[in-house]
């Protein structure tokens, strides 16, 4: 049986997709990230195979992205995080035309050719205040899990915004609105709601709501932080419209580069032409 | 997959190591090797984008581009003059005052800024404060069509720095000295043009790095000894055969002051991104055509800026708008794709793209904004947007 | 011993409020022309503010419109942060000049045109004086409404104070080409005489308010040349040239000479006298004010009230050459055409004739023209003329470059070392004595 | 018998120091600040009477510094801590007429007159690069703490070189010198550097003159000490108060508050000064 590893090494935590000649996904893997991207990989993947039922000799074909992908000896190609994000969220949800990516350190927005190309992209500026890991570093602070931070959120009734751009200083900002006794609710939403009001910006750059601003667009979100409700609920307040989040949103980029592996390693089946397995002109 | 690249003949490999050591100098240190044979040559610091480089060589000088400093030099005084939000190459160009590399004991006579934006022409005035005796000039260049009051105008702010100079050295300028200088600079800028048709009509004969180099290379160097070396270039990459390669073709665009870091660009095109026109120290080659060296030659050069230059961002001609320059470039070069990187904080290059990003989509151009520094030296995050940039164009 | 910062003074104190007024009258006659003229369609070109060329607009009744003054207004207003972020989204780059974003953000939201609340320009003219993002900033507009641009490059003054012929014949000829564009447009001959008459009004308010600045050097200043200064910076650069203009200065120095003569001043017990450089920080306007009036320090002079004009040197304009007259001033006579050693000049005269004791450099990210190279201002002040000064951050347009906390500790900083002798206690100069127990007591705080 | 406090209250950590009218100190105090500001202040302010053991109302005067000077309930007056830095500085080492004050948020550079009153001043522009924070977040990338890093740092022989000080990228850039198993001593050596030149530059706006004091927490960091001295080319002035020094002034402000409210305990001042020597040696 055919099967293709997605293996996403990312800043905050690595992800493995596994799948078979059908698309079908076998098994999922999820490891915290440290420096030694290898190990937290095969840890990912362990757990990976795992849950399909298979062991790790029975992988076909590794597809490595996200910043680690470099670092992975044993992979058969390597590909952006945000092709495979795109792919991935294009191959869950039909007619996708938008994908927002909130990862632990970059925050993403796509826009999508038919078939889930990136057709144009727009990542976060350096000082623009931060992503999922800001949003970490705040849980920690206030002292709750990162599973409640999207619960808490939407409770909020008076959510405290934060101006300052640099990720420093706004936690600063948040340590200033705890002392003057804020709820925690209100200070998770604040801070949501100031992310979101930067990522529909960015959205905005590749090209949503250009033509006719009101009309309904299938908009992706994707990564872990679209695991806190409130941020989805934050994003969704600014775009007026609903956001799809897919089942396992931070397994995503993974998945999209299982599909993407699996293409290539069709392909490499027909024409064992050397070098097909990575793209064209890649030095590594 | 270097292997793609073909090895260019060992007379090239030599012509290439050689240029890229030279830019790899602090410009006291370039001016030292040209004095090598000339031991009392004394040089002038060209700022970007273009001075009139045929009037300092008649004035028995060396021209010198300053391009920043890259990595070469920790800038640590000029950062207390120019704030955080200001450009890489206008606070280490300072700091090559402030640590007296530019200085007339290193062999400096000065330096002549222009007025392509409002950075420069304040380091024209603090560099001039921060290094007394030095000769620090600052040309305003024509921001017009070709009207005969411009050309007019343009004639005799050439003429005034002509005298300027003259005066400051003590000498005078002689016409048939210019005239002998265009004739070479016509020849060093020929030259130029033949490589990037190499590039454009044998793509992978030789790699924009390395052709960057060879252009930085031309302005640091007497033009009398850039140009058998460029001349050798071009016949031995004419034998090397370059191999195909599927890959984008695109035009790199915006980077034509501040000077990225010769392996960023090695970066893009590692990513799958052939560059086959670029607008890199456009000052140095900013003539299509020959300088005419009939008639009165500081007038001729007026003329040429003013009628015949190359398109920049720093020069507006609302006879000659740039988006139109900016699609001809596509088209003439037959690209699939734009870059469009500019220099952080590069404010000129930063509102162009606006109107760039306009006229490409209207047609359909992919294209690409980076921002880049010149003292960059790890490309993570850029990597990670080219390779992203060329899968979606090539993945099917 | 510093106390705390007291609580500030009223910005606006009812002395102030009486010019506050007048300008708001003849501003709002013009702003209500512009709307006007938005529906109607009545001839309007764009201009910019620094060593403008407005006196040939009227002589052909054409209304200048400035989008620097509105960029002013929407952050003065607090509105400018949307049309930002709208630039932004188009592709405008968070380091760009944020006075050219607000105001392509508003165009991009209707408010040029019909529905807004300025004309769509006739044309647009770009005095290039000084500023290099004028063309670009014109470009863009010249494009996103279809409208020409006429282009007058004044080139910047690169010897000293010395203008050479050649550059006026340059500036002279665009301007004449400028007269026979406006002549086109609304199909009105030129009238040298009708020019003559407008160059008049001018010469009058440039004399008022080099009279008012004037005023500044008595104790204490009648008015804050920073902060109250842009009463006067709205009708001297953009109502030039119009008799309104003229009687509106006539009354302020009035007034002022009032309050001079009868000893009051901007704040009561003026403590400090500060020359400001560079624009305020428009989206916090009276929050920045009140950390400088909380001090009782008041501005005398300012580099920015001259983006428009140096006035306050002698120059006017003139009306048996009004031509030249008006050349000369977008070449020589403002601020933005010349190179910072010579606004170090302008300074250094500000802090001698206006008798300040300090120097505060607003650094605007926004505003290269200003903010490039004002680390070296701040070296030669204090370093070379022992000028205490204070340098701060922010911006003049976007208001996410505003930290108050940061803002108030520099100043506050700042005053308490200006002031220190008076806050050290009687027993200040006495040196400090330790006793037994001492030692155990830092060995424990480890 | 009376006494005067100051107190810094800091983004990071919240300092006291109490003093008696005769200048000497008689107690101090470091707590973290924690999220309630105006807490910290008042926990500051007990624990130095409680190490002190005397009455809370004995404490006449009471100063407040620190972003959060204005959160001191008991404070009497504010003053930043510039002015409070350069005072204590001075006080200390009277030799001062520089002082590098590198806190959790801000760096400042001072030049100070011989009374330890500020001459000149410069600080990191709004950005929060190469601060105390920045050093924090390093320490948690590599797992170590902060009293450990300085040390570490010392035995880094090939220093890396940082893209920036960005404290926001910080981690995704160590993060990736370390899965180029770069070795850690390298990579903090490099950090502490990175830190020092951008630091240096701010200096050199003031003008450097010696002596040179370092002030605020990261003047603990003795990876940052050697790193600025060997940028400087001269020895810093670092002592056990080095963290106090913004507490410190603020105290001797209050004492001269205290005095002018009652002259006669001047007449306790004339007694020689003997305090630098023991002191610097520690
Ligand atoms: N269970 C969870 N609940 C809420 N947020 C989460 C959860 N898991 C991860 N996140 C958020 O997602 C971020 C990591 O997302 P991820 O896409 O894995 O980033 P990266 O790909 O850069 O590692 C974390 O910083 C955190 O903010
Ligand atoms: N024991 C220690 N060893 C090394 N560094 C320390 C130590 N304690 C604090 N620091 C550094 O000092 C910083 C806080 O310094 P501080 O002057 O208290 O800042 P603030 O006044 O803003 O609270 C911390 O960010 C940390 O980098
Ligand atoms: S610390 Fe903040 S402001 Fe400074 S560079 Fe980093 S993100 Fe930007
Ligand atoms: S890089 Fe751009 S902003 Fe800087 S000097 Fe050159 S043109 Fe001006
Ligand atoms: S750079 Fe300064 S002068 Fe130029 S448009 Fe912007 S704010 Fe005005």
């Amino acid at each position: 049986m055919t099967c293709i590893a997605g293996i996403d090494i990312g800043g905050g935590s690595t992800k493995v997709v596994l799948i078979d000649a059908q698309r079908r996904i076998l098994g999922r893997g999820l490891a915290r990230s440290n420096a030694d991207f290898e190990g937290v990989a095969g840890r990912a993947l362990a757990q990976a195979c795992e849950q399909a039922g298979i062991d790790a000799e029975q992988v076909e074909y590794v597809a490595a992205t996200g910043l680690g992908r470099y670092s992975l000896e044993s992979r058969n190609i390597q590909i952006t995080d945000l092709t495979c994000g795109a792919r991935g969220a294009a191959a869950l949800v039909p007619h996708a035309q938008y994908v927002l990516d909130m990862g632990s350190q970059c925050t993403r927005a796509i826009s999508l050719r038919p078939g889930g190309k990136v057709k144009a992209f727009r990542t976060n500026e350096k000082c623009a205040a931060g992503s999922g890991g800001f949003l970490e570093r705040i849980a920690r602070y206030l002292e709750i899990s990162l599973e409640d931070v999207g619960r808490l959120s939407l409770e909020a009734d008076d959510p405290q915004p934060i101006s300052s751009v640099c990720a420093v200083l706004a936690e600063s900002e948040i340590i200033n609105h705890v002392s003057e006794g804020r709820s925690i609710p209100n200070i998770l939403r604040g801070a949501h709601e100031s992310l979101a009001g930067r990522t529909v910006s960015q959205l905005k750059m590749v090209g949503y709501g250009a033509d006719g601003a009101g009309a309904e667009e299938v908009v992706v979100f994707i990564g872990g932080v679209a695991l806190q409700r409130g941020m989805v609920a934050a994003c969704e307040q600014r775009l007026g419209q609903a956001l799809v989040v897919p089942e396992h949103p931070a397994h995503v980029a993974a998945y999209g580069a299982a599909l993407l592996g699996l293409q290539r390693h069709l392909k490499r089946r027909e024409t064992t032409h050397a070098g097909a397995d990575q793209p064209a002109g890649r030095q590594s | 997959m270097n292997a793609s690249w073909s090895r260019p003949a060992a007379g090239a490999e030599e012509v290439i190591r050689e240029c890229r050591t030279l830019v790899e100098l602090l410009p006291s240190q370039a001016l030292a090797r040209a004095r090598q044979s000339r031991p009392d040559l004394r040089g002038l610091g060209v700022f970007p984008v273009y001075a009139p480089q045929e009037i300092i060589h008649a004035a028995g000088l060396m021209p010198i581009g300053l391009f920043g400093a890259g990595a070469k030099l920790e800038t640590t005084r000029a950062d207390s003059r120019f704030q955080s939000f200001i450009c890489s190459i206008a606070r280490s160009t300072l700091e090559l005052f402030l640590s007296g590399d530019l200085s007339r004991e290193s062999g400096f006579e000065g330096a002549v800024f222009s007025s392509i934006c409002d950075v420069a022409r304040n380091l024209c005035s603090v560099a001039g404060r921060n290094a007394p005796g030095v000769y620090v000039e600052y040309l305003h260049l024509p921001q017009n069509a070709a009207t005969p009051a411009a050309r007019e105008y343009t004639r005799r702010e050439f003429g005034r720095f002509r005298s300027n100079l003259a005066q400051h050295l003590g000498r005078v300028i002689d016409e048939d000295d210019i005239r002998r200088s265009i004739v070479l600079y016509n020849r060093v800028r020929a030259l130029i043009a033949d490589l990037y048709d190499q590039r454009r009509e044998r793509p992978g004969s030789i790699r924009t790095a390395d052709l960057f180099a060879v252009v930085l290379a031309a302005t640091c160097m007497m033009p009398e000894d850039f140009v058998p070396k460029a001349e050798d270039l071009l016949c031995s990459l004419r034998e090397g055969a370059p191999v195909e390669r599927d890959s984008v073709n695109v035009v790199l665009e915006g980077a034509f002051c501040e000077a990225p870091p010769i392996d960023l660009i090695d970066a893009i095109e590692s990513a799958g991104c052939q560059i086959v026109e670029d607008d890199l120290a456009i000052g140095w080659r900013i003539f299509r055509g020959e300088v005419p060296v009939e008639g009165d030659p500081v007038a001729a050069l007026a003329d040429a800026y003013l009628a015949s230059s190359a398109y920049t961002s720093v020069r507006h001609d609302s006879a000659r708008p740039r988006t139109r320059g900016l699609l001809d470039r596509v088209e003439a070069s037959g690209a699939d794709a734009v870059i469009l990187a500019s220099a952080k904080f590069c404010e000129p290059a930063l509102f162009d793209y606006v109107l760039f990003r306009r006229a490409l989509d209207e047609r359909g151009i992919p294209h690409l904004k980076i921002e880049f520094e010149e003292k960059m030296w790890t490309f993570e995050r850029l990597r990670n947007e080219i390779e992203t940039f060329t899968e979606s164009l090539l993945f099917d | 011993m510093p106390t705390a910062a007291p609580q500030p003074a009223p910005a606006a104190n009812d002395y102030g409020s009486v010019v506050h007024d007048l300008s708001r009258e003849v501003m709002t006659e013009w702003m209500t022309q512009l709307q006007d003229a938005a529906r109607t369609g009545a001839p309007s070109a764009y201009m910019m503010v620094s060593g403008n060329c407005v006196e040939i607009l009227r002589c052909f009744d054409i209304l200048p419109v400035f989008p620097e003054i509105n960029a002013l207004q929407l952050a003065i207003r607090k509105k400018a942060l949307p049309y930002i972020l709208k630039a932004e989204e188009i592709g405008y780059a968070s380091d760009n000049c944020a006075y050219v974003k607000a105001d392509i953000g508003y165009t991009l939201s209707e408010g040029v045109g019909e529905h807004g609340s300025t004309p769509k320009p006739s044309l647009i003219v770009c005095n290039f004086v000084g500023c290099n993002v004028y063309i670009k900033w014109f470009e863009h507009c010249a494009e996103m409404l279809d409208v020409p641009l006429v282009m007058i490059d004044v080139p910047f003054v690169r010897q000293g104070e010395a203008v050479s012929t050649g550059d006026l014949h340059y500036v002279m000829a665009q301007l004449r080409g400028l007269i026979t564009a406006c002549e086109e447009l609304t199909g009105v001959k030129f009238d040298i005489d009708r020019l003559r008459e407008i160059v008049g009004h001018s010469a009058r308010a440039e004399a008022g308010w080099s009279r008012a600045k004037e005023l500044c050097k008595s104790r204490p200043a009648p008015f804050d040349c920073y902060f109250d200064s842009i009463n006067m910076m709205g009708p001297i650069n953009a109502l030039r040239g119009t008799k309104q203009a003229a009687d509106f200065f006539d009354a302020a120095v009035a007034h002022y000479e009032m309050m001079a003569s009868r000893g009051l001043g901007a704040t009561d017990e003026e403590q400090f006298r500060v020359v400001f450089e560079g624009p305020p920080p428009y989206p916090y306007y009276r929050n920045f004010r009140n950390l400088f009036a909380a001090w009782k320090a008041v501005c005398v002079q300012s580099t920015y009230s001259t983006v428009g004009g140096t006035w306050e040197f002698g120059f006017r304009h003139d009306p048996d050459r009004p031509l030249e007259s008006i050349a000369e001033q977008m070449l020589l006579h403002n601020l933005c055409n010349r190179t910072m050693q010579e606004r170090y000049r302008q300074i250094r005269r500000y802090v001698e004739e206006w008798e300040a004791d300090a120097l505060v450099i607003h650094s605007v990210k926004s505003c290269r023209l200003f903010s490039a190279g004002q680390g070296d201002m701040r070296e030669y002040f204090t370093k070379e003329l022992g000028v205490p000064t204070l340098m701060v951050e922010s911006d003049l347009e976007d208001p996410r470059y505003y930290a108050e906390a940061q803002m108030k500790n520099r100043i506050d900083a700042f005053f308490e070392s200006l002031q220190y002798k008076r806050l050290r206690g009687s027993a200040a100069e006495a040196g400090p004595v330790l006793k037994e127990g001492v030692s155990d007591a830092l060995r424990r705080g480890h | 018998m009376h006494y005067a406090a100051g107190i810094d209250i800091g983004s990071t950590q919240t300092k006291a120091v109490l003093m008696d009218a005769a200048r000497a100190i008689v107690a101090r105090t470091v707590i973290p600040t924690g999220a309630h500001v105006v807490r910290a202040g008042r926990r500051a302010l007990e624990a130095i009477v409680a190490e002190a053991s005397i009455q809370a109302e004995d404490v006449r005067c009471v100063i407040g510094t620190g972003y959060g000077r204005y959160k001191v309930e008991a404070g009497d007056a504010q003053v930043t801590e510039i002015s409070c830095h350069a005072r204590g500085a001075q006080f200390i080492f009277p030799g001062t007429r520089t002082v590098i004050d590198m806190g959790g948020q801000d760096t400042k550079a001072i030049r100070t007159g011989p009374e330890g009153n500020v001459v000149d001043f410069c600080m990191n522009d709004k950005c929060a690069a190469g601060t105390g924070r920045f050093l924090a977040a390093a320490a948690d990338v590599v797992g170590l703490s902060l009293e450990e890093i300085g040390e570490v740092s010392l035995r880094g022989t090939k220093p890396i070189r940082l893209t920036s000080v960005c404290t926001v990228f910080v981690e995704s850039d160590i993060m990736n010198y370390l899965a180029q198993r770069k070795a850690v001593e390298d990579i903090l050596a490099g950090v502490h550097q990175a830190i020092a030149s951008r630091t240096i530059g701010l200096v050199r706006r003031v003008g450097v003159e010696e002596e040179v004091t370092f002030t605020g927490g990261v003047a603990r960091n003795i990876g940052m000490v050697r790193a600025l001295e060997d940028k400087l080319g001269t020895k810093l002035n670092v002592g056990p108060e080095s963290h106090f020094m913004g507490a410190l002034g603020a105290a001797l402000f209050a004492v001269d508050r205290l005095l002018a409210a009652q002259p006669q305990e001047v007449g306790r001042m004339d007694a020689t000064p003997v305090w630098s020597d023991g002191l610097e040696g520690r």
